[in-house]
């Protein structure tokens, strides 16, 4: 494997890491990456392709996640990196986690105070306080609010001020961009830049690869746990492999002939949600046709999942309507929308680790079975009938989704299993619409393709329609008969897929201004 | 497969046979004892008598339970060296309750085949749930609570009267003693269960009688702080108070007493006592106004039984006095149990009918003054005594306590129904 | 009127008391989610060994080493114990610690035996009057030192780097741990200085108007269960007003027996819980616990 | 299959035989163990399958007992039973409002105060409790066949009193009791119970009424304590309301967790060993040499048995995480 062409003596050298969670699931297989002293090192990929994990282990924080450093070296300053974190982030190896997690209870004043726990002395932390000052003067104003009252875009300063102020050798960052706004991104994008020019090298985690190399000296483009491309940020800028990555050239549909469906329409109209002060939606209306795949897409944080929160009724609605045939749904309970045949999937996988699959996927059937805790706890004949067809019925669907080994419980498979699973249990409720949040990410793309494979087939056996929430444009393109790209909770397009793929805006958001 | 089964119920069978079907035989019959021929049954041998004792070892009177054995095993172990009963060495046999029915119907099981009777049993609850089998075996079973609730029983022995009927003596003795008048207010703190409510039933009895009204305050042993209780008591005027609870609630309630300018006679029954007490901050207000009314004798009298109880425990215990009654309550179960074994040896008849029917025939034993007077056990539906010891904290006696005056009976007692 | 008023009074004094201990539950659950019912045990734990001690060391030095006799129980309990599955569910936390308390428990009061050991306090059995109500002088010690730990928790939580590293860890541990807070270092504080809260408890609760150290003292810190609770489990502020609110509440049931004993007599166990039953019908989370919300 | 056959037939004859050939210490010992098995079995499905921790077990155990206690005199034994389960499953419904706002630790120490509330009705209901006095247990009877010793029964020349007689009644329902648990388990409700506790949001988007399981969850488990309290009120003949106290919620929470949460194989394991283990370390305390004589001083068989189930339960938290369940079929570790 070729080393990243190396100017400076390395201070960050990673070499053939692996990493597995759980003893299950190969999240890196085998990862070598060197970081020149003072230079940004940008890390791309797909949602599971690894950039989180390969933090998690430079920060020594997978322990959390029952994760575990199988194989490889990690070294920091020619020395062998220590495990726990704390003395990592001591050693000046500071992290700044995913969706900033500044500590929201505490004021401003406070977070900064607690990165300046990790600082050697007091004459270092009087100087990065200085230099925080200067660099997010907003903080100063802020300082005695709780952080959990900031903009999301004041909360990303205020993440890599308290980082700052560890006076860190080198700075790592994780999806600085997630869900700002051009503006702030920008902005972040110079804030690195800045720190980068006092020295202090930074390691870049983006989804959003313009941001990502605009600033970067250098770029690794992981993949499932592989290195799939790496050099120069202008390299790979210009590559057509990184445009085709983001921007799937459309492939000729796959979709199979549509079947007669007895689903009805879903009409979303003028749908708004607020979190407390933020918008995650914002009068969002889009309608998907009985037997048709709707995709709505968007950037991380655009409000997908939120959007299907709604519709399954697990969130508020704040505004608005959802209407599913002549049903509101957006006043009925979960439990009721499901009773509907409205069945969902869910992104962060949440079926039942201990539990078999099958188990997992009858679980599905409640809605339709009938047997309670006196006919199932006496096995009547009834009940032991009743099991005995729907488990039939459960196994073609597994069979399918190629699932096999029906008995082992869940939480032993592998994380592309699982995801199948999750997939089968949303089928085997019978669903009329099935909502399908993110059912690829984290796959190899042969992986996703299957699941693809998949999901057409159904449909098209099944007759049912579909909203797939992706973030991955390249899966959605083959598959999807029409297309709404949300961006910032706002619906910025909405179209066939070939349309959506020519719209500037949708462009924008995907590849920032570089595009 | 069926063969395996039918070894299985051959194998189960033959064990059967010489099971414990067996073994209960045994038991009964004539022993082979070399003197005259005395009838025994479970718990008597040729050579040994075993008594059972279901002390509380591990649970809330834990430290009770050790203080009861370790008068028991002092008085034992020395009838033991003076020759034992009827020939035969006495056999203690223990078994912790945890003051836990559970684990006291158990250890009771386990026990119940090879005593001639229970030397001992702590709690009501424990009590109340060996009953029915204790009854149907006919055993007789020493009670270390004296509440009146277990009255009749033909099993149950007492060692002196129940708690009601001191209440009533209290109640006489601040009549007569402490200047309380008809249309006095009385304070009446007890605890929860068998020993505070049996408490309340007399002074509520001897209240009515004499026209005082009593305001009731019931507590549990978690209560350890009497503010709110002592308060009570002063907002109602009390010019005495009753006191059925344990040592530490006597600390705090006189203690608060004090402190509240409540300076009214106390008056405890037996268990609300121990000379720990006068080692706590509360020390001086209980010698002011503490009295302690029991049928148990205060180890300051002079009473040959007290005497020899307090010689052979410092000879086994040289730290000296014994730091809780229950050593003395046990001592003095243990004379019971002695004279009706005695007895029942004469009789020649050591089953545990026997042994029962002897102990109903004792009609005036006298323990040397350790239990009030002397006790007739011919009536099981009234307790065999009905004196108690009147006593005032003093903090040179030994015990803390000082007898005033010889053992007495309040006039009202005569007209209470169990 | 005057009654309610000393009833009041002493309720707060002993209510006081009951926060101290409650802070200490507080302080564990923040920084280490465990939910620590050995805490009784190391209150009497505290309370024993200055019992013991303070004849031949004076009561000063008694306490400072019964202070640090249950400070290092309860750091023990944390490194040797809780540390080895500390991600393990609430459930199995909790019942590990019950674990360690029978067996402290089972041993101290095999110790105690039937003694009722003077804690020795230099107050005694004095009474201090306020405003004409009297009140026994260990209690107003016990507040105003309460009042003081109290404000000196308040203060160290809020301003000292202890403080800000403790709230970081209790708020987000893995984060913290990425600005470098060593979150061992954060819990075994926590444990010591509930143990050390613990033992001043212990010291109170069974100085005069209680009648000294007893086998069964352990169990006082249940009456604390219903303080934190109604409190909020994560909030120190919500330990200390449920605190208070326990001691007035299970006083003035006590004191007012007599009118309420159409509800049954002896309410004072009981009242705590049936207070703590209802605010969590209207509260499920307590007065100032953080509500924890679902995620998807 | 004809080896599985087999296998039961041993073990149910060997079970059957034990009245003829174990001292009655062991029938009590073992009726206590049976009462404590159906109960605990209750438990782990609220805790271990539904995931709503409680601490409340004992009162459900309580009501059950007293139930029984109190209506068998009244109406037939058998109906007396029936009533009683009901009744513990209708106080567990009563509960379920609570349980359905108030959530983890909040649940349980929320259900720890209901113990403390039982015991005190129990102690001032004195109409139907008895109070302190506690009540008389009437013996069972069914179909003219009385549980006591009066008909003089013989088997095999050992007089069959009422704990050899329980003894089968208690094999029966705890046979009874694991058959339905287990079957309960891997059911419809079940696996729904299963799903609200690793994701309510997951089960209610499968069309599962979480609300209406929780409290299903609550009234199941109840009716399993409240059975387990009559066979245990049999047991004793007399039942009084200190045996229903905050400890005794306690062990239920325990026997649960060091069985392995979740498992109704595990769960009886631990109601075993919990019940029995005191019992018969008491039991041998005269055969330990270490232990110094009860009275004497020093560490007595009593203490023992309260340290060795202390450490016991630290052990087998620290070692075998997956409880008794776990050493017994070691499953692959799940993420």
């Amino acid at each position: 494997m070729v080393e990243v062409a190396v100017t400076a003596p390395a201070v960050l050298d990673v070499h053939d890491l692996r990493v597995s969670y759980a003893g299950a699931v190969q999240a890196l297989r085998g990862v070598s990456l060197s970081v020149p002293e003072g230079s940004v090192v940008a890390v791309l990929g797909n949602n599971g392709a690894g950039k989180s994990t390969l933090l998690r282990a430079l920060s020594g924080t997978l322990p959390a996640q029952n994760g575990a450093v199988t194989g490889g070296t990690i070294a920091f300053a020619g020395r062998e990196q220590p495990r726990d974190a704390a003395a990592i982030a001591r050693g000046g190896l500071v992290q700044v986690p995913e969706g900033r997690r500044v500590f929201s209870n505490l004021t401003v004043e406070e977070n900064l105070r607690a990165g300046g726990l990790a600082a050697p002395d007091k004459a270092a932390r009087a100087e990065a306080r200085a230099w925080v000052d200067e660099l997010f003067p907003i903080l100063r104003e802020r300082a005695t609010q709780r952080a959990g009252l900031l903009s999301g875009g004041e909360q990303q300063m205020l993440a890599i001020g308290r980082a700052l102020m560890a006076s860190p050798k080198v700075l790592l960052l994780d999806e600085p961009s997630l869900g700002l706004a051009p503006k702030i991104v920008e902005r972040v994008g110079e804030v690195i830049r800045e720190i980068n020019d006092r020295g202090v090298t930074v390691v870049l985690v983006e989804q959003n690869a313009a941001m990502a190399l605009s600033v970067a000296d250098h770029a690794v483009v992981l993949e499932v746990g592989e290195v799939a491309l790496q050099g120069t940020a202008d390299e790979l800028a210009e590559s057509e492999a990184v445009k085709e990555r983001y921007l799937g050239v459309p492939r000729a549909t796959s979709t199979a002939e549509r079947v007669e469906s007895h689903a009805q329409p879903l009409e979303v109209e003028a749908l708004s949600v607020r979190f407390g002060g933020l918008a995650a939606l914002s009068d969002v209306s889009f309608t998907v046709e009985p037997g048709s795949l709707h995709a709505l897409i968007g950037p991380n944080g655009a409000g997908k999942s939120t959007c299907l929160n709604v519709l399954s009724g697990v969130y508020e609605a704040t505004a608005g309507s959802v209407r599913y045939g002549g049903r509101e749904l957006t006043k009925l309970r979960p439990h009721r929308i499901a009773a509907l045949g409205v069945a969902r999937t869910f992104q962060n996988i949440a079926l039942s680790p201990r539990v078999s699959v099958l188990d997992n996927l009858l679980v599905a059937r409640h809605r339709l079975m009938r047997s309670g805790f006196l006919a199932d706890g006496l096995r009547l004949p009834a009940a032991r009938r009743e099991r005995a067809e729907h488990e039939a019925r459960v196994r073609e669907i597994a069979e399918l989704l190629g699932l096999t080994e029906l008995e082992r419980p869940v939480g032993t498979l592998s994380y592309g299993t699982r995801k199948r699973v999750e997939l089968a249990r949303a089928l085997c409720a019978e669903p009329e619409l099935l909502l399908l949040d993110e059912p690829v990410a984290g796959m190899v793309r042969d992986e996703s393709a299957a699941m693809a494979e998949a999901i057409t087939r159904s449909r098209a056996e099944l007759g049912i329609s579909v909203l797939l929430v992706e973030h991955d444009m390249t899966f959605v393109m083959g598959m999807a008969d029409r297309v709404t790209v949300l961006d910032f909770g706002k619906r910025i397009a909405d179209g066939t897929p070939a349309e959506v793929q020519r719209d500037a805006e949708v462009l924008r958001a995907y590849l920032g201004g570089a595009a | 497969m069926r063969r395996l089964g039918l070894v299985a119920v051959v194998l189960a069978f033959a064990v059967a046979a010489c099971g414990k079907g067996g073994a209960d035989e045994s038991a009964g019959g004539e022993a082979a004892g070399g003197e005259a021929a005395v009838k025994t049954g479970p718990g008597t041998t040729a050579d040994t008598i075993t008594l059972g004792y279901l002390p509380d070892l591990s649970g809330v009177f834990a430290p009770n339970g050790k203080a009861m054995m370790e008068g028991a095993n002092l008085y034992w172990d020395a009838k033991n060296e003076a020759g034992g009963i009827c020939g035969r060495q006495i056999k203690v046999s223990v078994q912790d309750t945890g003051y836990d029915p559970q684990k006291a119907v158990a250890a009771y099981q386990q026990l119940s085949g090879d005593v001639v009777g229970l030397g001992l049993v702590l709690g009501s609850s424990i009590v109340s749930a060996l009953l029915p089998n204790v009854q149907q075996e006919g055993m007789f079973l020493n009670f270390a609570g004296w509440t009146s609730d277990i009255l009749p029983n033909e099993n149950v022995a007492i060692a002196g009267t129940t708690y009601d009927i001191e209440a009533i003596n209290a109640v006489d003795f601040l009549l007569t003693q402490k200047g309380l008048k008809e249309g006095d207010t009385v304070g009446h703190l007890y605890f929860e269960g068998d020993y505070g409510e049996n408490a309340l039933k007399g002074s509520k009895f001897a209240a009515d009688k004499h026209g005082l009204k009593l305001v009731e305050q019931k507590i549990t042993p978690a209560d350890q702080d009497m503010t709110g209780q002592v308060s009570a008591f002063k907002k109602a005027g009390v010019k005495a108070i009753l006191f059925s609870a344990a040592p530490p609630q006597a600390a705090s309630l006189a203690g608060l007493a004090a402190s509240q300018k409540l300076d009214v006679p106390i008056v405890a029954n037996g268990p609300g006592w121990t000379p720990q007490l006068l080692t706590t901050p509360a020390a001086d207000a209980l010698a002011a106004n503490y009295h302690v009314v029991s049928s148990m004798a205060p180890l300051s009298v002079q009473s040959e039984g007290v005497t020899k109880f307090l010689s052979e425990y410092e000879a086994k215990f040289p730290e000296g006095t014994p730091s809780s009654n229950g050593s003395l309550y046990a001592y003095a179960g243990a004379q019971i149990a002695d004279a009706a074994l005695t007895k029942a040896c004469e009789n020649k008849d050591l089953t545990r009918k026997g042994v029962l029917d002897a102990l109903h025939s004792l009609t005036a034993l006298d323990t040397g003054g350790v239990v009030a007077g002397t006790l007739d056990f011919s009536d099981p539906a009234s307790p065999p005594g009905n004196l108690v010891y009147i006593a005032k904290v003093s903090k040179e006696a030994p015990g803390g306590l000082e007898a005033l005056g010889e053992p007495s009976q309040a006039a009202d007692a005569e007209g209470y129904s169990f | 009127m005057n009654q309610f008023v000393t009833l009041l009074v002493g309720g707060l004094f002993l209510g006081a008391i009951y926060s101290l201990v409650a802070l200490g539950f507080v302080t564990v659950f923040k920084a280490t989610h465990v939910i620590n019912f050995a805490q009784g045990s190391v209150l009497l734990l505290g309370a024993y060994v200055i019992a013991r001690l303070h004849e031949s060391l004076g009561f000063w030095p008694a306490v400072a080493v019964g202070l640090l006799a249950a400070a290092a129980c309860s750091v023990l309990i944390d490194v040797v114990l809780i540390r080895r599955i500390r991600r393990a569910d609430l459930g199995t936390l909790a019942i590990l610690t019950l674990g360690v308390d029978i067996l402290l428990a089972t041993e101290l009061s095999r110790r105690i035996g039937t003694d009722v050991l003077n804690i020795g306090a230099p107050w005694g059995n004095h009474v201090t009057e306020l405003f004409g109500i009297r009140v026994a002088t260990s209690r107003v010690v016990a507040g105003c030192v309460a009042a003081v730990l109290v404000a000196g928790f308040w203060a160290a939580f809020k301003f000292t780097d202890w403080g800000i590293a403790m709230r970081s860890a209790a708020e987000d541990g893995e984060t913290a741990s990425l600005m470098g807070i060593r979150l061992n270092r954060v819990a075994a504080a926590a444990w010591a200085l509930a143990g050390a809260l613990a033992a001043v408890g212990g010291l109170f609760l069974t100085s005069f108007p209680a009648a000294g150290v007893t086998g069964g003292v352990g169990v006082l810190a249940l009456a604390c269960i219903p303080a934190v609770v109604l409190g909020g489990f994560d909030s120190p502020g919500g330990a200390v007003i449920g605190g208070l609110i326990i001691g007035v509440v299970s006083v003035l049931t006590a004191g007012y027996q007599e009118e309420l004993s159409f509800l049954g007599r002896g309410l004072g166990g009981v009242a705590p819980f049936a207070v703590m039953l209802l605010v969590l019908l209207i509260r499920p989370s307590g007065l100032f616990g953080t509500r924890e919300l679902t995620r998807v | 299959m004809s080896r599985r056959l087999a296998i039961y037939a041993v073990v149910i004859v060997a079970l059957a035989a034990v009245p003829i050939w174990f001292e009655s210490f062991w029938l009590q010992t073992g009726l206590f163990a049976m009462a404590a098995i159906i109960a605990a079995i209750g438990l782990t499905i609220l805790v271990g399958i539904a995931g709503q921790l409680s601490l409340a077990h004992a009162f459900f155990v309580a009501v059950g007992a007293y139930g029984y206690a109190y209506l068998a005199d009244k109406i037939p034994p058998l109906l007396a039973v029936v009533a009683a389960v009901l009744l513990a499953g209708l106080a567990g419904a009563l509960f379920s409002p609570i349980a359905g706002r108030v959530r983890g630790i909040y649940l349980g120490l929320a259900s720890l105060g209901l113990v403390f509330l039982g015991q005190h009705i129990l102690q001032n209901a004195t109409g139907i409790t008895g109070g302190y006095r506690g009540i008389a247990v009437p013996p069972f009877s069914v179909l003219g066949f009385e549980f006591t010793g009066a008909d003089g029964m013989v088997v095999l020349g050992v007089p069959y009193g009422p704990l050899e007689k329980l003894w089968y009644l208690g094999l029966v329902l705890v046979a009874v009791s694991l058959w339905y648990g287990r079957n309960l388990v891997r059911s419809r409700p079940g696996r729904a119970l299963a799903t609200v506790r690793d994701s309510e949001v997951a089960a209610a988007t499968n069309g599962i009424d979480v609300v209406r399981y929780k409290a299903a969850a609550f009234t199941v488990s109840s009716m399993y304590a409240g059975l387990g309290g009559v066979l245990m009120a049999l047991a004793f003949g007399r039942i009084v309301p200190e045996s229903f106290g905050f400890l005794l919620s306690v062990d239920f929470l325990v026997m649960v967790v060091i069985g392995g949460a979740g498992s109704v194989g595990g769960a009886a394991a631990g109601a075993v060993f919990v019940t029995a283990l005191p019992l018969i370390l008491n039991h041998y305390s005269g055969s330990l040499p270490l232990l110094a004589e009860p009275g004497s001083g020093g560490v007595g068989a009593a203490e023992l048995s309260r340290l060795l189930y202390g450490a016991a339960i630290v052990a087998v938290l620290l070692f075998a995480r997956d409880g008794l369940a776990g050493l017994v079929h070691r499953k692959e570790r799940v993420v």
